[in-house]
């Protein structure tokens, strides 16, 4: 039946049947379910991975379909959790896949947890604080991750080694000032398919060992079709705080906060480490409160003053039609103190 | 002559996606200053620099026929 | 409810709210269902195109779900035909756009009809004497093309706009040889995607008329990283019988034959212009003959010596489990004489 | 010297995908002849030659430090 099924995968001669046999025994973990986590899950589904993790606390919007590939209307129709929309479609292109979903926001012990037995990480997010937090994580288990980012019509793409590249930290020491997102400049879908093939080639080299990824800072714009692929050996800091010779990891210990949500009119919120909120709590607390609610396998959806919120493990919430941080905090604080 | 890439915002800020500089030779500090001249409007917020292919502070020297990226933090995924 | 949709794609300067209106109102013929046209045939749905032509006679198999993103596991396990299997799924990601399928041998007469109102015309087909039919088509009809091509990691992706650039057959006057096709050398995933988004952004430059594609062969090798935009302006032949001043148009003009598909173990005969069978008729011969068969609305499934075969509209017939082009004209002949 | 980039077939055929050649002058079929003495097994069928990013015939001469693409036919899809 589905013996010739990576055939044409395995005809490449720097993957061949043992680079084919080490692809089903990987595991990778991949930071958000957006535009790359979507197409990079879809591609190592496609190539027969062993098991994908998929980070993602987010809900499939209408304007997310221009560039997030295995999302359908009906799943921004039902707003249905990116991870577990990508689960269904990803299952039926290839069950042999082990899916693991995680709705959950990125901190630094959760994705050491997570990404414990992984070969790889990879950075699908849409934002630099997520790419910080998984450095110092990569750089903790000593595995490799590979950095992708996207605006416009351009892309970035670079894998980081522990131990061999110059980080994620040694590029942006600090980061200031304006950033240019896909709030600002959009994001076009082919810059998407760009950063995304380069994030997968270089997985394809970390998990089967050969070809040489690591230190290149590949940059395209695919409108204008400039291209550099810069080194980043000269960056190397020795005093790193992340890959230096005494490390503090200072990304990892970052508490919680709160986040607003890139275009949506909606703030997320992370309690603290020391506070944690099971959903048996939560939804007792709502119970306790009169707040009109309904709780499914992996999150309780209630409304206060007029505002959806979806409550996840551990007290992360979304609060939707709210912009402004400190409105989002007022509301979860009146009903966790 | 230089010939100077800009990505992302810079490439919006200046209206282009490259150009080529007359340059008689200065430091990468220098040909951001003509940069500055050229194009008001350019911010070096985050802005990483490479000199041929390799990332580079300010202090380096440029000369000509070099080729210089500007490349402002990108985020979205 | 879908207002924002295309949002990230208008706040792209290049396109803007004017260029997708443009995109909106497009129509596009894309020739083939395989890697590159399911990726593009994907994207072009998601941007919201206005109608999308999609040319493939082939069925959905198990080694076409490494690298083709519109499949499944029910698609290969059914065989079912890739343009429908394809339309099924792009229907469900946007049903604005109108798909429609064709699912035909690409010959010259063919595509003009069906490409004769497309703003573009894309080369998502897997051989050269495709290449040069679209080349003819393209010229004959004045609309530009968009060629890619891949194997192994490489990546090729060229614009021909007629009357101003070099054309396929000003590059490739005659092709001998041994050819890299995704049989020798596999066909790796990301290297689809690479060609795929670069075929995207220039039907994107081409629709909205921004940006200067066209002329420019750009090549990538993904895995070693090394790249190249080569000029083709030299190339350009003043005597050539497709873009010169005296064209002949040769691609166009030759007759069906017989091929045999990559990899498959599958012969598919395409009967000369002047002897079109109707699927009535071949019902009809079946029948008479008591071959057993099934007649679905784009075909007939039957069997003949042990083998599974399609008959298509005009006498297009697939034949499997042959890899002899000499059996399959005598399995063929020896129904329709 | 000049560089040698080799793609598809060729990367195969010569187990690389770049090199750098010394070279004292001469033309693209000369650089064609030395690229066959140094890797016997390629096949030149179909093979299209870039000259610093510009398709060009055999006949064009060829300088220290320019850089010479070998493209064979590619075909899938």
């Amino acid at each position: 039946m589905s013996t010739d099924r990576y055939d044409k995968q395995v005809r490449f001669g720097a993957i061949g049947k043992s680079g084919q046999k080490k692809i089903r025994e990987a595991e990778i973990t991949i930071v958000g379910c957006g535009a790359l986590g979507t197409t990079v899950a879809e591609t190592l589904t496609r190539a027969g991975a062993g098991r994908i993790h998929l980070i993602d606390f987010d809900e499939v919007e209408w304007s997310n379909l221009q560039r997030q590939q295995l999302f359908t209307e009906e799943d921004a129709e039902k707003s249905r959790l990116k991870v577990e929309a990508a689960q269904v479609r990803l299952e039926h292109i290839n069950k042999e896949v082990d899916i693991k979903i995680w709705p959950h926001y990125t901190d630094g012990p959760f994705l050491h947890k997570v990404a414990s037995s992984s070969d790889v990480i990879v950075d699908a997010s849409d934002n630099f604080d997520t790419a910080y937090v998984i450095n110092d994580v990569a750089h903790m288990l000593g595995v490799p991750w590979v950095y992708g980012s996207l605006s416009g019509s351009t892309s970035i793409q670079m894998t980081v080694v522990p131990g061999h590249n110059a980080c994620f930290r040694c590029l942006y020491e600090t980061l200031t000032g304006a950033k240019e997102t896909c709030e600002t400049a959009g994001a076009l879908a082919p810059a998407v398919q760009i950063t995304a093939a380069r994030q997968t080639v270089d997985i394809f080299q970390l998990i089967t060992g050969s070809g040489a990824c690591g230190g290149i800072f590949k940059l395209e714009d695919i409108w204008s079709g400039e291209h550099q692929k810069i080194r980043t050996h000269g960056m190397k800091n020795a005093t790193c705080p992340t890959c230096g010779s005494s490390p503090a990891y200072p990304s990892f210990h970052e508490t919680g906060g709160v986040s607003v949500l890139c275009g949506r009119g909606a703030v997320h919120i992370h309690p603290p480490a020391h506070r944690k909120i099971s959903l048996q709590e939560g939804e007792e607390m709502m119970r306790r409160m009169s707040i009109p609610y309904k709780r499914t396998g992996l999150f309780i959806q209630g409304e206060l003053n007029g505002h959806r919120m979806l409550l996840f493990e551990q007290g992360r919430m979304l609060i939707h039609g709210v912009s402004e941080p400190e409105e989002g905090k007022r509301l979860y604080a009146s009903i966790f103190g | 002559m230089i010939q100077v890439l800009y990505f992302a915002s810079m490439k919006e800020a200046s209206g282009l996606a490259s150009e080529r500089i007359k340059w008689q030779g200065g430091t990468l500090g220098e040909v951001m200053e003509k940069v500055t001249d050229l194009h008001p409007s350019i911010s070096w917020d985050g802005v990483r620099v490479a000199l041929n292919e390799e990332f580079c502070s300010g202090t380096q020297e440029v000369e000509s026929g070099d080729i210089v990226a500007f490349i402002p933090p990108v985020s979205g995924g």
